[in-house]
C-alpha cells in the first residue's frame, strides 16, 4: 500500500513543480515595468477606500456549518456502505437512524430559514 | 499491487538493466506521473478549443478558425502570448497567499488525475479510497480560491472568493451523497473496481454496458448538476459574474498566474466529466473490452469518447442556460439536491437488504430513482410557477393585485 | 573504528520529511502574527498529519483528515477570521501577558514527554497489516456493531451542533 | 521501518505547541486552532499505538480517531459560532478584553 502512495507523493511533487516552473518562466519571459498606477488595486477605476476586509454576512458561515456536519456524516457512511453486504438488520437500522438524526437537523435549519439567502 | 499495471513493463525493463527494485519502481513512477501531469496541462489547450468551438456554434459564430486546421492551434498561440505577458503584482498583496493560490489551484486538479482509470490496467494508482481521495483533494481548490481572494487585497476578489467557497461547499454535499449511492451498490471505493462492476457478461463475452447510470438516473443527474457547479460553469457561474464581480477571485492576476487559474478551471471540468463517465457510464467498459490485445485500446477509446462527450454536454448546458441568482443557487443545493440524494440513500439502504435476488433489487433502485426525479420535477414546477407569479405581480399596478381572475393564465406567459 | 549507523531507509526519510514539515507548520500556527497565515499553517499541519496517517497505513483516516479538517474546518476557521475582522489585530501583540510563563511550561511539558517517550523501549517494528479495502469495511462494521452507541451519540452531537450553532450564528435582525 | 518513538515525538511536539498557543494567544480563533492541534496530537498517538500494537486487526484505535475527527468538527462549528456571536455583542474576540464575569 505504501508504494501506491509513493506514486501519489511523486505525482504531487511534479504537479507542484510544473505550475511553479510555468509561472517562473512567465516571470522570465515577460517584461517587467511596474509603476504605482499599474500596481494599484483594481476597483473599476476608482481609488480604493477603506479596508478590504469589509464585514461579511454570517450566511457564509452558516453554509460552512451545515457543510461540516454533512461532511462528517459522509466519512461515517462511506465505510458502512463498503461493508453493507455484511451488515445485520440492526446495523442497517442504526445507520438509517443516524441519517434521520441529521435530516432532522437539516429540517430544523430549513424551518428556521438558515438555508435561505436573505 | 493488484493485477498488471502500466508500471510493470518499465520496472521489468529497468531491473533487467541491473537497477535495484526500489530505484526501478521510483523511476517508473516518476515517468508515469510526469506523463500524467503533462497530459493534464496539455489537454487544457484542447479543452479550451472544444469550449470555444462548441459555444460559438451555439451562438451562430464560427469560433477560432485561422491558426491551424479548424483553428486548433489558436489556444497554443494564446498560451504563448500569456507566457510572454507581464506579470503584475498588485501592491499590498499578501506574498504567500497571492503567489501560492494559482499553483495550489492547478495542483488540486492535476493530482486528481492520479486515480482516474483510463483503460484496463492504465490508471495512475488505483487507491482503495479513490472516491474519497477525489472528494478530499477537491477541497484544495476551495482553499486556493480563499487564498487568492484574500491575498489580492481587493474587495471584489474577496467577495468572489467567498461566493466560490459558498457554492463549492454547497454542491459538494449532493455530489458526495450521489457518489455514496454508487458505493452502496458496488461496495467499493476504488475506481478500478467500480468500473469492473459495470461489466455485463453474457455467454462469456463482456458487453460492458452494465452502466450504473442506467439503473440510477437520478443519482447521475444529481452528480452532473453538482459537477456543473463544482466546475463553475454557466448556470452556476455567479462567482465570476462579470456584471457584478468583474471577473471573480482572479481579478488581480495576470499573465501566467491568470493562465494557471484558467487551466485549472478547464481541466477540473474535464476531470469531473471523466469521473461521471467512470462512476455512472462504465468508464472504459464497452463492447469487446474483454478481448486479449485489442481490449485495452478499445477501453481507452471508450473512456475518452465518454468523458469528452460529457464535457461537450457541459458546454452545451453552459451555452444554453442563464445564470441563476445566489439565493436560487442555495435553494437548489440544500432544498432540492440534498434531500433528493438523502432519500435515494435511505431507499437504497432498505431495498438492498430485501431478501430478493439482485435483479429485483436493481429494478427497485431504478424505480426509486424515477420516483425521486418525478417528485423533484413536480416540486420544481410548483416553485417556478410561484416565482413567475411573484415576478408578474411585482410588475403590475398595485391596484390590480388581487383583482386577477385567473392566476394560472399569467404563469403561462 | 566505531561502527557507522545504518543508512536510513526510504520510509524513514519520508517520515522525517513529514514530521519536520508538520512540526514546522504547527509552530507557524501558534507563532504567526497574521491570523490568516496561521490558518494556512494549520492547513499545512493537517496535511502533514494526513501524510503520517498514510505512513501508518491508515489511508481511510488520512482522507477523512483531509476531507473534514482541510475541506471543512479550515474553511470555517477562515470564514470566522473574516467575519470577526480578526485581521485588524495585527498591529498589537498577538500574545497575552502570560506568554513567557506559558512558553516555559509548554517547553517543560515537551521535555517531560520526550524523556518519557525516550525512556521506554517501544516496539521498533509493527506487525504486518493487510491494508486493503477489507480494513475499511471492518471499520464500517465496527461503527454499527461494537461502537454503535458512540456512533449514534456522534449523530446526536452533530444534530446538536447543527441546531445550536445555527441559533448562535444567525443574524438576528 | 520507522520506530514508534518517532510518531510519539511528533505527537508530543504538536501537543506542546497547541498547549502554548491555547494558553498564550489572545485571539479566540487562534486559541481554537491551537486546540485543533492538540486533538491532532492525540489522534496521531491513537493511530500509532493501533499500528504498533499487537493486534492491528482490532480497529479500536482507528475508530476512536474517526470519532475524534468528528468531535473536532462539531467543536469547531459550535466554538466558532460562539465566537461570532460574542463578536456581535462585544465587537472583539480578544480574550483579554472579554471579561463578562468580572463585572
Amino acid at each position: 500500500m505504501l508504494s501506491q502512495y509513493a506514486f501519489i507523493l511523486i505525482m504531487a511533487a511534479i504537479a507542484l513543480v510544473l505550475p511553479l516552473a510555468a509561472i517562473i518562466l512567465g516571470h522570465i519571459l515577460g517584461p517587467r515595468r511596474p509603476d504605482a498606477v499599474k500596481n494599484a488595486v483594481y476597483e473599476s477605476g476608482v481609488e480604493t477606500i477603506g479596508d478590504t476586509w469589509v464585514q461579511f454576512r454570517a450566511q457564509y458561515y452558516l453554509i460552512g456549518l451545515v457543510f461540516v456536519v454533512f461532511d462528517v456524516e459522509a466519512i461515517f457512511l462511506f465505510p458502512i456502505a463498503i461493508a453493507y453486504s455484511q451488515l445485520s438488520l440492526f446495523a442497517v437500522f442504526a445507520t438509517i437512524f443516524f441519517i434521520v438524526l441529521l435530516v432532522i437537523g437539516l429540517l430544523y435549519d430549513w424551518r428556521k430559514g438558515a438555508l435561505e439567502w436573505q | 499491487m493488484q493485477g498488471s499495471t502500466w508500471s510493470d513493463g518499465i520496472v521489468g525493463l529497468l531491473t533487467g538493466l541491473g537497477l535495484p527494485d526500489m530505484l526501478a519502481l521510483g523511476i517508473a513512477y516518476g515517468i508515469g506521473a510526469f506523463i500524467l501531469v503533462n497530459f493534464g496541462m496539455v489537454s487544457a489547450l484542447l479543452l479550451i478549443w472544444i469550449t470555444r468551438k462548441a459555444i460559438s456554434r451555439m451562438q451562430d459564430r464560427l469560433g477560432p478558425n485561422r491558426l491551424g486546421p479548424y483553428g486548433l492551434f489558436q489556444t497554443v498561440a494564446d498560451a504563448a502570448k500569456l507566457i510572454s505577458k507581464e506579470i503584475i503584482t498588485p501592491s499590498q498583496s499578501d506574498f504567500l497567499a497571492y503567489n501560492a493560490a494559482p499553483i495550489l489551484s492547478v495542483f488540486g486538479v492535476l493530482i486528481l488525475l492520479a486515480v482516474v482509470p483510463f483503460a484496463p490496467g492504465l490508471v495512475g494508482m488505483d487507491l482503495n479510497v479513490g472516491v474519497l481521495f477525489v472528494v478530499a483533494l477537491g477541497s484544495i481548490g476551495v482553499m486556493a480560491a480563499l487564498m487568492a481572494g484574500w491575498g489580492s487585497n481587493n474587495k471584489y476578489a474577496l467577495l468572489a472568493g467567498f461566493r466560490v467557497v459558498a457554492q463549492l461547499l454547497s454542491y459538494e454535499i449532493p455530489m458526495v451523497l450521489s457518489i455514496l449511492t454508487v458505493v452502496l451498490v458496488t461496495g467499493t471505493m476504488s475506481f478500478g473496481r467500480i468500473t469492473e462492476f459495470q461489466s455485463l457478461t453474457i455467454g462469456g463475452f463482456n458487453l460492458g454496458i452494465g452502466w450504473l447510470g442506467i439503473m440510477m438516473p437520478a443519482a447521475m443527474l444529481i452528480f452532473f448538476i453538482s459537477s456543473l457547479a463544482e466546475a463553475e460553469l454557466t448556470p452556476f457561474d455567479l462567482l465570476e459574474a462579470e456584471s457584478e464581480l468583474i471577473a471573480g477571485f482572479h481579478i488581480e492576476y495576470s499573465g501566467m498566474k491568470f493562465a494557471m487559474f484558467f487551466l485549472a478551471q478547464f481541466v477540473n471540468a474535464w476531470v469531473l466529466s471523466a469521473l461521471m463517465a467512470v462512476l455512472f457510464l462504465g468508464g472504459w467498459q464497452g463492447p469487446g473490452v474483454g478481448l486479449p490485445v485489442i481490449g485495452p485500446i478499445l477501453g481507452l477509446g471508450y473512456f475518452f469518447i465518454k468523458s469528452y462527450a460529457i464535457y461537450v454536454l457541459q458546454q452545451w448546458v453552459r451555452g444554453t442556460f442563464p445564470r441563476i441568482r445566489i439565493d436560487q443557487m442555495m435553494y437548489f443545493a440544500w432544498k432540492v439536491l440534498v434531500p433528493a440524494s438523502v432519500a435515494l440513500i435511505v431507499v437504497q439502504a432498505i431495498v438492498q437488504k430485501l431478501p430478493v435476488p439482485d435483479p429485483v433489487i436493481y429494478a427497485f433502485i431504478f424505480l426509486a430513482n424515477i420516483g425521486v426525479i418525478w417528485v423533484v420535477v413536480t416540486a420544481l414546477q410548483r416553485y417556478i410557477k410561484s416565482a413567475t407569479m411573484g415576478t408578474k405581480r411585482s410588475f403590475e399596478p398595485a391596484g390590480l393585485i388581487g383583482t386577477m381572475q385567473k392566476a394560472d393564465t399569467y404563469a403561462m406567459y | 573504528m566505531p561502527e557507522l549507523p545504518p543508512l536510513p531507509t526510504i520510509s524513514q526519510l519520508v517520515f522525517t520529511g513529514f514530521a519536520l514539515f508538520t512540526c514546522a507548520s504547527a509552530l507557524g500556527v501558534v507563532l504567526a502574527r497574521n491570523l490568516f497565515h496561521g490558518a494556512l499553517a494549520l492547513v499545512a499541519t493537517l496535511f502533514g498529519v494526513a501524510g503520517l496517517y498514510v505512513m501508518l497505513e491508515a489511508e481511510f483516516l488520512a482522507v477523512s483528515q483531509v476531507l473534514v479538517y482541510v475541506g471543512a474546518i479550515a474553511t470555517l476557521i477562515t470564514f470566522a477570521i473574516m467575519l470577526t475582522r480578526s485581521m485588524m489585530y495585527g498591529k498589537t501583540s498577538p500574545l497575552n501577558r502570560q506568554w513567557g510563563k506559558t512558553g516555559l511550561f509548554a517547553v517543560m511539558i515537551f521535555l517531560a514527554l520526550y524523556g518519557f517517550v525516550g525512556s521506554i523501549p517501544w516496539a521498533d517494528s509493527a506487525p504486518a497489516v493487510l491494508a486493503d479495502e477489507s480494513m475499511i469495511a471492518a471499520l464500517g462494521v465496527e461503527f454499527v456493531t461494537n461502537y454503535v452507541v458512540a456512533f449514534e451519540v456522534m449523530g446526536l452531537l452533530l444534530l446538536v451542533a447543527l441546531v445550536g450553532a445555527v441559533m448562535l450564528a444567525r443574524d438576528n435582525n | 521501518m520507522v520506530p514508534l518513538t518517532g510518531y510519539l515525538l511528533v505527537g508530543a511536539f504538536l501537543f506542546s505547541a497547541g498547549l502554548y498557543g491555547a494558553l498564550a494567544r489572545k485571539n479566540a480563533i487562534a486559541v481554537l486552532m491551537s486546540i485543533e492541534l492538540m486533538l491532532n496530537a492525540a489522534n496521531i498517538n491513537l493511530v500509532a499505538f493501533w499500528r504498533y500494537g499487537d493486534t492491528p486487526a482490532d480497529l479500536t484505535g482507528q475508530v476512536f480517531a474517526v470519532l475524534i475527527i468528528a468531535l473536532a468538527a462539531a467543536e469547531a462549528a459550535v466554538g466558532l459560532a460562539l465566537i461570532i456571536s460574542v463578536y456581535r455583542e462585544r465587537k472583539t474576540v480578544d480574550l483579554d478584553e472579554l471579561d463578562l464575569l468580572a463585572g
